[in-house]
């Protein structure tokens, strides 16, 4: 722990709740940290003078200073690279992507540098890095900026991933990845942004990595979603439990990797049903290994058969009604709720 | 192609740049009135880049560009409506609906689309001259880029190819000054950015990107190079961005007023209309442009309105070519819920 | 169809099959497609002077010459996406990546620039791009060079993606891709390399993308696997009948997208069992969509839960009884074989 | 840190490098006797770039290499046992095992590792020294890369962030000649490598690699520079590799075995033996130090040989810090078969 933190810890720590923004949470989380450890910077596009392409980072950097909040050229490939360098050398880098789909040009920095470090060299040196960035689509951003490629992180050895639903998560969980010692990728997610929760307003409140979260009780059906689709899943299961009696279970991922397995397994081992949804393309995808952990382990509590879904697997066509249809959306996850009850 | 325009043909260029301008300014009217989503990034006081850059571009000529691609598009001759139908997403939109503002094509006339990740465009245009070069052809690529995408490792790396392998491309790199509110000073440790050719000893300069002659003479010469000595070359285009980075930007985060103020007052419509009328063009020719402009953009609004949306069975259309149903066949059991319907029964390779 | 192609169809198809290794039956496969159809052309580090890191392309050069067999810089990016460009105007650039682990800084010209073309623009160009590249692991090549992403491009639409796991395949599939019109990525494997088998001459000879193959009938179970796996898994197959009599069925998958479902489900159907086994890390890897397709659409007709085995998870050590450890060998998949039957 | 070593030093030197040499040599024969396995990339022919950087070094500095790391890592005085230890993969490696030939380090030496993708360890060599700029530090980081390595586009974005960032490092380009079998020429467009620092107004030079004076005193002078005014810089230090790319390679399908003899002429270790006895050093001295170093080679293939192998269930070790077991503790139900003997009950963090 650093001079500053120590230092902290003296203050008496505030309490209760706040209503606030999945942004404004994370944007505390980050001030929190900034605060609480001197180590901790902020480095990616636009992050300090243009305060967040979407605004998380607003007045960090008048509050912190151009070196803690870092605006960096367009050089996803350096910037991620040098985020993992000075982790190296003992820093706690929080690394912003725009959007994971410019994760693709910095690929090699994060799965074949960050991810090898720990194991590579025999445990001679860690690498505490964050990089967080949103997934998700909906806003006609087409093809080329509407991926999720969580699935790819989460199966990577040496990272961890977590993937923030709601303000209080994201708060929680993005304290966790930055206290965390280890290489962690924090999905964001662009239409929740904009989401309110209430907050602890405890610096201390982290969130910890590799549980999940029971998002909803149900006895019918678990929902097994992360990101954006447990958004989805729990306005489906208020929806079919006012109008068709039906109660899902909403099983909240949190984490990728570690992957709660229990969690989902306890709850489809009551409930003897499953769907799994996510906000990419589900083959090959995250619901891929979700249908193939849940089929195993409940393999005998099973009623019928595991079903999935995410985004057609087409490129997101920029039209609205084509991209409206390719979605996973909230009537697409009844019918699949109603075809795996029925 | 013209190195010094005469009356007549600064007279159309200068229709293209303002049809640029108007077309722009509805653009963004229309994305506020959520007729059109997703990014949409604006070309309004680039226009004499966007017009003189095209204008020496012989028809053969092949050309790429990043996500602020009305501009080039319209100059390049593909028409308002298709342009404007495919800002709404429109099955008559070049691109059939499937690109939006950023995605922008017109293959007729050599155009390989507009991009979306920065750089990413370069190397696919050092591919484009390779194929050229293959083919035999004597013709060159113009790959357009911004000041901010000469940071990345792909820049590096396609100049690199284009120079050992003395390919016919010009790197036409559009200096607006910013690439989202960062300043070219505060992201290249070069700020000169046409000097970094010579890492590959590679030819580049510099043109006053709102001189509309200044860009057609420059940029001819370097295609000629490119075409008939294979040598590609930089050319940096100093211009400036009037509106914010996109439609949502309001762009003044980063940089003041006055300094957008200062540029309009030397605003590249307002420079050629003077020497329209040094060279005796009437208040009445330029305001019967005026007129036929406004037209031409409202037709193009009017036709986006009306063309179809594309249909909702076609969502995979050309995902794959002609023949891959066969061989996706297989794949549908077991398959996610929902896939089936939506990728296989409604054709992949329509 | 060029000149070229025209010109070659009236000389007599040579016939029969020779026995030759897979380094030879991919070279084969090349020099035929070069000498069919003049828009091929390959491109890649070392591929001409050097022969090949792996000396597939051994001789090509001289016979073909330094424009059609093309040297590059160490420039993955540059020339991968050159070779998207090249297929845009309508040539078949055959791109090598010397193995898998380097098409990580090249990932963004695969997934966000060749997978997007068909679709994003409507139809209105193609992108005929072929990627060689093996995968793999086992010769103590550490953490960072022993890598098999397969997955991750089999879960992206826009791309296909074959596996060949023997030298008729790879001559076969190798055809077949350079044939194709959408970009392919032809996953070679390190190991396999060596390995020999029947070949047929015939130029004509090309094996369907999309179609698995049955490489062992059996009964009592079914091993589902790809490249260097399906070798693995038809030792211990061979193994287990003498041994144990336990007659293994093996489908070797050749393309994993698209994924032939329909054969392998046809396979568990009869089987009532199945182990899928990759090379890769398994979690989020190719196996879950395989486990997560079988035990949906053979949900009536398991015995047992479907089983996965494939690299440990971690990033591979350099240490050989370490590696070894960690390699999805013989051994593991017996004994996973024999669990799924007990 | 002697600019012009003394006698002394000169001898300390030679011994250092004829230590690189021998090793080299011996590691060859090892890995044909398969007690070597994976890539392994020889420094021979390279040694007085190696020794001649590392001595020009403060013992704070830090370093970065590519995979080529033997003659690095011994130079900078981690053990030859502990090399070679790793080479064999056994326990006492200097990195337990778990890297081998291409990923060597030794942080107490401030060797940050070898680094097995070309052009990857460049951004973190970035990142070492904003770090060290961050902790108000007076040290600077050498980043070595070869001369394939220059057309990554990972060298761009770094040298980028590292002029324009004023980040105290010094960018290492040991040309070789070759990338595996591709001539500089034929891979990069500007063949002098040092030239393409100006493309991010960063000074830039050429040293005589085999001169191994040239080498320390051009390496000293950028490092001084580095730690005092922040300045980056690249050197490129022009030797020559005498064996194959890697053990693997015989190394002559590229180019002639009279080019290779050519350069054995003028052989640095020759050089600097001629110099030593110039300075009076009697050939009793030099043989000594080759008996000495010869004993010294032995006694790491001993070492290698009697180090245990690492346990096999300790195959996770350190992939995570302590305290993930806990956080991994419920990925167990319905992991694949194996997995969970061989990952979670093997322990990941310890
Ligand atoms: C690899 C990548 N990183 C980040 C982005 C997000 N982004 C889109 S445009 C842009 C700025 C580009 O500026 P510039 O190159 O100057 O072009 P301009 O917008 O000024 O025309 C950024 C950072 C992206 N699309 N791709
Ligand atoms: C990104 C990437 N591409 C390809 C390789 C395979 N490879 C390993 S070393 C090498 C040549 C590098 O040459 P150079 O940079 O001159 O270093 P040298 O081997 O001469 O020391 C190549 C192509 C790699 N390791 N990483
Ligand atoms: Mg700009
Ligand atoms: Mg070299």
């Amino acid at each position: 722990m650093s001079a500053a933190t120590e230092h902290r810890q003296q203050d008496a720590p505030a309490t209760g709740t706040e209503r606030m923004t999945y942004r404004e949470a994370l944007r505390l989380a980050l001030r929190e940290e900034l605060t609480r450890d001197e180590r901790v910077f902020i480095m990616g596009e636009e992050v300090g003078v243009f305060e967040g392409s979407y605004k998380v980072t607003a007045g960090l950097m008048a509050e912190f200073g151009a070196d803690r909040v870092r605006d960096t050229p367009i050089s996803e490939e350096g910037f991620v690279g040098a985020g993992v360098g000075a982790a190296m050398l003992g820093e706690r880098p929080v690394v912003e992507i725009m959007t994971l789909n410019f994760l693709l040009v910095a690929m090699d920095q994060v799965i074949n540098h960050a991810a090898k470090i720990g194991a590579m060299f025999g445990g001679e040196v860690r690498c505490p890095l964050v990089i967080r960035t949103p997934n998700g689509a909906g806003n006609q951003l087409t093809a080329q900026h509407s991926q999720s490629f969580d699935g790819w992180f989460a199966g990577t050895p040496g990272l961890k991933v977590v993937t923030p639903a709601n303000p209080a998560d994201a708060k929680g969980l993005l304290k966790a990845a930055i206290r965390d010692d280890d290489p962690v990728l924090v999905i964001e997610n662009l239409p929740i942004y904009k989401e309110k929760g209430d907050v602890p307003l405890d610096p201390e409140h982290v969130v910890p990595i590799g549980r999940a979260a029971v998002a909803r009780e149900g006895s019918d059906i678990t929902i097994v979603s992360h990101s954006f689709a447990t958004v989805r899943a729990l306005h489906v299961a208020e929806k079919l439990a006012s109008e068709k009696g039906i109660e899902a279970e909403v099983v909240d991922l949190r984490s990728l990797r570690p992957l709660d397995v229990e969690t989902v397994a306890q709850s489809v081992a009551k409930t003897n049903r499953a769907l799994c949804v996510e906000e990419g393309w589900p083959s090959y995808g995250v619901t891929a290994e979700l249908a193939a952990r849940i089929s195993k382990a409940c393999f005998d509590d099973l009623d019928a058969p595991v079903e999935r879904v995410g985004m057609a697997e087409v490129p997101l066509p920029y039209a609205k009604n084509l991209e409206s249809a390719a979605m996973p959306t909230e009537d697409r996850i009844a019918n699949a709720v109603l075809s795996v009850l029925s | 192609m013209a190195i010094a325009p005469a009356k007549t043909d600064l007279l159309e260029l200068y229709e293209q740049m303002l049809l640029i301008r108007v077309f722009e300014t509805e653009a963004e009217r229309q994305y506020k009135a959520a007729r059109i989503g997703g990014y949409c990034h604006l070309s309004s006081g680039q226009e004499a880049t966007c017009v003189g850059v095209i204008e020496a571009m012989q028809e053969e000529d092949l050309l790429v560009t990043g996500y602020r691609s009305h501009g080039f598009a319209l100059a390049r001759g593909t028409s308002p409506e298709a342009v404007m139908a495919e800002l709404f997403g429109k099955k008559d939109g070049c691109a059939h609906g499937r690109g939006g503002s950023m995605h922008l094509l017109d293959t007729e006339r050599g155009y390989y689309g507009g991009w979306g990740i920065v750089g990413g465009q370069l190397p696919l245009a050092t591919g484009l001259a390779l194929a050229l070069v293959r083919q035999g052809k004597r013709q060159a690529v113009v790959c357009e880029l911004g000041d901010g995408a000469v940071n990345m490792g792909a820049w590096h790396e396609s100049l690199n190819l284009a120079a050992l392998w003395k390919l016919p491309v010009v790197f036409l790199v559009v200096n607006n000054r910013y690439g989202m509110g960062t300043a070219v000073k505060r992201a290249s440790a070069e700020p000169e950015l046409y000097k970094r050719a010579s890492a590959y000893r590679m030819h580049g300069e510099a043109v006053e990107g709102d001189e509309l002659e200044a860009v057609i003479a420059a940029t001819a010469r370097l295609l000629d190079r490119a075409r008939e000595e294979r040598e590609p070359a930089v050319l940096e285009a100093n211009t400036y961005r009037y509106r914010g980075h996109s439609v949502a930007d309001a762009g003044l985060a980063y940089r003041t007023r006055e300094e957008i103020a200062e540029h309009q007052e030397r605003d590249p419509l307002l420079r050629v209309a003077a020497r329209l009328r040094d060279a005796g063009a009437s208040t009445d020719a330029l305001r019967e442009i005026d007129q036929r402009v406004e037209e031409r953009v409202e037709q193009a609004v009017m036709f986006a309105t009306e063309s179809p949306d594309p249909d909702v069975d076609s969502l995979a259309w050309a995902m794959y070519s002609q023949g891959s149903d066969e061989q996706f066949e297989r794949m549908r059991p077991g398959s996610p819920f929902g896939e089936q319907e939506l990728v296989f029964d409604g054709g992949l390779g329509k």
